[in-house]
């Protein structure tokens, strides 16, 4: 059980290098976004995964309930934040992919490289 | 008894999931989302029970409501679509 | 009184939680697109209402028992729904319903047949 | 103090991140300009009144939601961070008093409500993370930077500003992530994210492997963000299809940010507390500040179009920044701080006249700026005396900060020399590519073709011309930025000797 | 147990991970990354992040998934075989991925409760939250009130996002480029589907009415400023998708939507002028009624809405922005 209490985080470096492969080797604009979601969500799940505390809940504190061991809300405060910034970043990154499509016709970054060498 | 259930729909999450990475059509894989967002819902209704805090059903309820809306998406995807490649092929013929 | 309850509410547990497994073997099994469809919205809505029945005789009165009836209801509204729109969507696409698996297509191709002429 | 000057460090990110969103709503064309303009000024007011305050010795602390710290977040102003919002601000109020007539040949007036309304994003952002003394607050001001200076980039008129957006926006994105995953460790093991708290308890924990991690994530996407040499890439496309305006801006003040937050982290957090972690100066910081001088410098000496040039000329001068910085001594650390300020005068003052010969020229290509210098003189004399404080000829501003660097070279002894020898080969190449410019300008005979260049308009050439004279002035009078730099550096160095 | 579950859950999110970079087809790669996000939010759920569980349902599966479809409706959702430096590439995240594992090994194991981080000022909030900011969402009361900050710049990210989507896409087609032809569909939408619609419309008010309640009842459950915003977005794609984009700018012109979007992000700002002006520091709501909890309730709810209605004016004007651009011209 010892190792197993890594696992979450061993899972963050795989999702994390999977969204950083997808970016770096893909040419594809709208892949390289996708895996950007990817590499983004992993680092979500570094920071939730360190504020749980065992037998612990939500931190929402209940009325009639006084012994409750809460997980740590800051984390969460942080990701909250992060997921807006994440969607924020896709956002404009599909708006730039968009208006590059309308002026390049393609969205491979070898074709655009291609067009503009010319 | 609530983790029978849970482990139930993990198990048949599972199979949704196979089967949105074995297609073969895309509307299988959309079949496969739809399905694994309404095992969602329920193993997020289970859970709030199994974790004895109830009032975060909301969650369970907000997915069932978005879960729609991504689907209807795709759908919107589909149709439009087809009605531009019929009209890009009349423009290819007329032009 | 409460062993009944208890006992009611473990049986459609546990029946649920059947449905669901066989709505997943089903969608997974099935021969092709339609069949699959078949197998795992009948079962999702039959799942659905059983878990969750469930669960509500486990919370008794309470708010918690409103939002579950709520979840019940959308999802008995939707679900349906997107089954039927993501049919008309293949039947559309060119995908015709048949007997056996050759209606599958090889590949995530979904240009309409009659659209290609 | 007055009430008013305890909520300066406030006051400084908040007046343009709350005029930013009603400049959108200005629609009449001029409106928007003068309503950022007038905004940018007031935060160099707010700049000068902070960075007075620093070299009088204040702390300049400000809680807010008046929350204490650990518990909420604090800002804090401290010499550096002050001299770099005098540049900062300064370089946007000047930019934008000299762009108007720029924007307006570039952006359509539709849109200008929306990219002014995107500048002021900019400078409430970098302002944002220069006053901020909470590891995550930073990052959340550096997204809000980036994302409006994705907005800026990709307002060039040239398409080929998209492709080189996108890949700015995945490189900072990246960069941006890679520092939220190192203060995310660091929080892990020190369970606390304001900079000075992170700092006591670092100690117990600093030799443990997350933390050196920590420090590799952070030291590469600020990097990353800051174009440190072999990550600059994004930048030399970003900065050419940049709207000119928005090149004066960025060129001198963008990557500082990213590198005052890298010197923070680097010498206040880790290197008062990790083992060794001069090594990772010496070894890791200092040969690519090397490479990157003279590798730059080389590419921009076959540079054809202006812009490019000077811009991988930026990516020369950040390896000068950085190679002050590696030699962990004030002397060098101060160097490094006060060439930030000398080099953001310069470069101002050169994408400044670039600017102006934008106004007039069809093009930014070096074969048609024949002759410019017979039509446009006064922009061309201020563009030479900005090139001169590049290169770093005595009596400029340049030649201050690479005396430093030399003299901080020197102290390191035996190999210190070598050092000496390639800031002296960075400059000469910057003799060579700024002589490239100057002789086309000066020597070459126009074509015909192009008869109705003239100087160009007079408030741009006005304020290119106060840029190239605060060159010389900062040059013969340096007490300014060499007193915050040294205040900076002493506080960088902290415990050290 | 549950962690048995997390960590099947936490596989199966690896597979679909592989999978969408493998996917040669970007349209499946959207409809697997939403499987992604729903797996990666049921984790959340699992380890006590509720409102970031429901964040990420409404952002991830919902409001991501359509801004993907939009802009592949308008780009194409075929990749071609393009893969640069593979080898190179697959050196690189490989040897970072072993750092990383490497570093894992000094950190505490999962949920333990003596980690450092779960030492100093988390349980601090926790314990403070009802003396100083007294409500029950200890999330919520840090998000608004202790790092009510960092909320404000994260409203000014979103801003920013609105305001790039909306310049960028206001730009002209420069050259003749790929213009395509036009099509109707976006504008009729779904309407001709008879039962989609009846169900469609049934359900827009209850989302509404739920976003509402999950705006107001942020403080007492999870819930907030983000995701009411969110979901209220949502009801109005909906709308849009089953009534078509033209008829829901007219039920929601651009003008409110631009008045939303600038209005929220101008309400939190003036939240904090206003602790400013009554004599403490900016963002302090203690100020704003004599007694200090009571006036960190008021702020709460001011600031809450301020996001919720940045947060509704951008997604929908970024989602407006995708849908009709390929109608301009």
């Amino acid at each position: 059980m010892n190792l197993l209490g890594l696992y979450h985080y061993w899972v963050f470096a795989v999702l994390l290098m999977i969204g950083f492969y997808a970016v770096v080797a893909k040419t594809n604009l709208i892949k390289k976004l996708i895996g950007l979601s990817i590499f983004q969500a992993a680092v979500f799940l570094l920071y939730i995964t360190m504020g749980k505390i065992s037998g612990g809940t939500a931190p929402i504190l209940q009325k009639d309930v006084t012994d409750a061991i809460f997980s740590n809300p800051l984390p969460q405060v942080l990701i909250l934040t992060a997921i807006v910034v994440g969607i924020s970043t896709t956002a404009l990154g599909l708006g730039i992919v968009v208006r590059i499509k309308e002026e390049y016709g393609s969205i491979d970054e070898q074709d655009i490289q291609e067009i503009d060498r010319q | 008894m609530y983790y029978a259930v849970s482990i139930a729909i993990l198990i048949t999450m599972a199979l949704a999931l196979t089967r949105a990475l074995l297609g073969p059509t895309v509307y299988d894989r959309v079949l496969a989302v739809n399905m694994f967002g309404t095992k969602t819902v329920l193993l997020l209704s289970v859970i709030a029970f199994l974790g004895g805090r109830p009032d975060f059903l909301d969650l369970a309820l907000a997915y069932a409501l978005i879960n729609f809306i991504g689907v209807l998406a795709v759908l919107e995807f589909f149709r439009s679509r087809a009605a531009r490649r019929r009209l890009e092929q009349d423009h290819e013929v007329s032009g | 009184m409460e062993l009944l309850q208890d006992t009611l509410s473990w049986v459609l547990l546990t029946a649920g939680g059947i449905f669901v497994l066989i709505g997943g073997i089903g969608a997974l099994r099935m021969p092709n697109l339609y069949t699959r469809m078949h197998a795992a919205s009948v079962t999702d809505t039959m799942g659905a209402i059983l878990v969750l029945s469930g669960i509500m005789l486990q919370a008794g009165l309470s708010l918690a028992t409103i939002k579950l009836v709520a979840i019940l209801v959308f999802l008995l509204i939707t679900s349906p729904t997107s089954s039927y729109a993501l049919a008309s969507a293949a039947l559309i696409a060119g995908i015709r319903p048949e007997a056996g698996r050759a209606s599958d297509r090889p590949a995530d191709d979904a240009i309409p047949p009659e659209s290609r002429k | 103090m007055t009430a008013l000057d305890a909520h300066l460090p406030a006051l400084q990110v908040v007046v343009p991140l709350l005029i930013a969103p009603l400049v959108t709503l200005l629609r009449p064309r001029g409106l928007a300009w003068a309503a950022a303009t007038a905004t940018s000024l007031l935060t160099f007011l707010i700049a000068l009144a902070l960075a007075a305050g620093a070299l009088a010795g204040e702390t300049q602390g400000y809680e807010l939601g008046a929350w204490s710290r650990p518990y909420g977040i604090e800002l804090d102003v401290n010499s550096f961070g002050a001299m770099l919002l005098l540049v900062l601000t300064g370089g946007s109020s000047f930019a934008l008093l000299a762009g108007k007539p720029s924007l307006d040949q570039q952006i359509e007036p539709g849109r200008q409500p929306l990219f002014l309304s995107a500048w002021l994003l900019v400078l409430a952002g970098l302002s944002g993370i220069l006053v901020s003394a909470d590891a995550f607050n930073i990052f959340v001001f550096m997204e809000i930077s980036s994302l409006a200076t994705y907005i800026l980039v990709g307002g060039g008129p040239d398409r080929r500003a998209l492709p080189a957006v996108f890949k700015y926006l995945m490189m900072g994105t990246i960069g941006a992530t890679f520092y939220l995953i190192g203060v995310g460790l660091i929080y892990m093991m020190t369970g606390t994210l304001n900079l000075a708290d992170i700092q006591l308890r670092i100690q117990d924990v600093a030799d443990l492997r997350p933390v050196l991690v920590a420090a590799g994530f952070i030291t590469v996407g600020l990097g990353l963000k800051a174009a440190v040499f072999p990550l600059h890439v994004w930048l030399p496309n970003a900065y050419t299809f940049t709207p000119h305006a928005g090149t004066v801006f960025l060129a001198a003040c963008a990557t500082k940010v990213s590198l005052y937050v890298l010197l923070s982290f680097d010498f206040v957090v880790f290197q008062q507390n990790l083992m060794g972690h001069e090594a990772q100066f010496a070894a890791f910081l200092m040969p690519l500040a090397v490479m990157g001088i003279l590798v730059a410098s080389a590419v921009a000496l076959f540079e054809s179009n202006i812009k490019r040039l000077l811009a991988f000329s930026s990516v020369a001068q950040v390896g000068y920044m950085l190679l002050g910085a590696s030699t962990v001594s004030l002397l060098g650390l101060t160097a490094s701080l006060a060439h930030m300020f000398n080099h953001a005068l310069a470069k101002g003052a050169l994408f400044l006249a670039v600017m102006c010969l934008a106004m007039r020229l069809p093009s930014l290509e070096l074969d048609d700026l024949a002759g410019a210098a017979k039509r446009m003189p006064w922009t061309m004399t201020a563009f030479v005396i900005g090139g001169l404080s590049l290169i770093g000829v005595p009596g400029t501003a340049g030649f201050i900060s690479k005396w430093y660097l030399i003299s901080a070279s020197m102290e390191l002894g035996g190999a210190g020399w070598l050092l000496v020898a390639v800031i002296v080969t960075g400059s000469l190449m910057a003799v060579a590519y700024i002589w490239r410019i100057v002789e086309v300008a000066w020597f070459r005979q126009a074509g015909p073709e192009q008869p109705e260049i003239r100087e160009a308009p007079v408030l741009m050439l006005a304020v290119t011309w106060v840029a190239a004279l605060g060159n010389i002035y900062f040059g013969l009078d340096p007490s300014l930025q060499i007193k915050l730099a040294a205040d900076g550096a002493r506080m960088l160095l902290g415990g050290l000797p | 147990m549950t962690v048995l579950f997390s960590i099947f859950l936490l596989t199966l999110s690896v597979i679909t991970a592989l999978a969408i970079v493998r996917t040669r087809n970007l349209f499946v790669a959207v409809m697997l990354l939403g499987i992604f996000s729903l797996l990666l939010a049921i984790n959340f759920f699992l380890l006590d992040a509720a409102d970031v569980a429901l964040t990420e349902a409404a952002v991830g599966a919902g409001i991501s998934t359509v801004l993907f479809i939009a802009a592949l409706a308008l780009t194409s959702e075929k990749e071609r075989d393009g893969t640069s430096q593979r080898w190179l590439s697959l050196l690189v995240v490989a040897s970072a991925a072993l750092v990383i594992v490497y570093a894992t090994f000094d950190k505490p194991r999962f949920g333990d409760p003596n980690a450092p981080v779960l030492q100093h000022i988390g349980p601090w909030y926790v314990q403070h939250t009802p003396e100083y900011v007294g409500i029950p969402n200890v999330v919520t009361a840090v998000l608004g009130s202790f790092r009510g900050y960092d909320t404000l710049g994260e409203v000014f990210v979103v801003f920013t996002a609105g305001i790039g989507v909306l310049f960028l896409l206001s730009a002209r087609r420069s050259r003749s480029g790929q213009r395509r032809p036009r099509s109707d569909a976006t504008e009729i939408g779904l309407r001709d589907e008879i039962l989609l619609r009846v169900v469609g419309r049934l359900l827009v008010p209850f989302i509404l009415l739920f976003g509402l309640y999950v705006q107001f009842h942020g403080e007492y459950g999870p819930g907030g400023g983000f995701q009411a915003g969110a979901l209220i977005a949502a009801a109005f794609i909906l709308y849009a998708l089953i009534e078509g984009e033209e008829r829901t700018l007219h039920a929601l012109p651009r003008r409110v939507l631009n008045g939303l979007m600038v209005g929220g992000a101008l309400l939190y700002g003036a939240v904090g002028v206003a602790g400013m002006l009554m004599g403490s520091n900016f963002l302090d709501y203690s100020v704003l009624a004599a007694d200090p909890v009571a006036g960190q309730k008021i702020g709460i709810i001011l600031i809450e809405a301020g996001v919720g209605m940045t947060v509704c004016g951008v997604l929908l004007n970024i989602f407006h922005a995708f849908a009709s651009r390929d109608r301009v011209q």
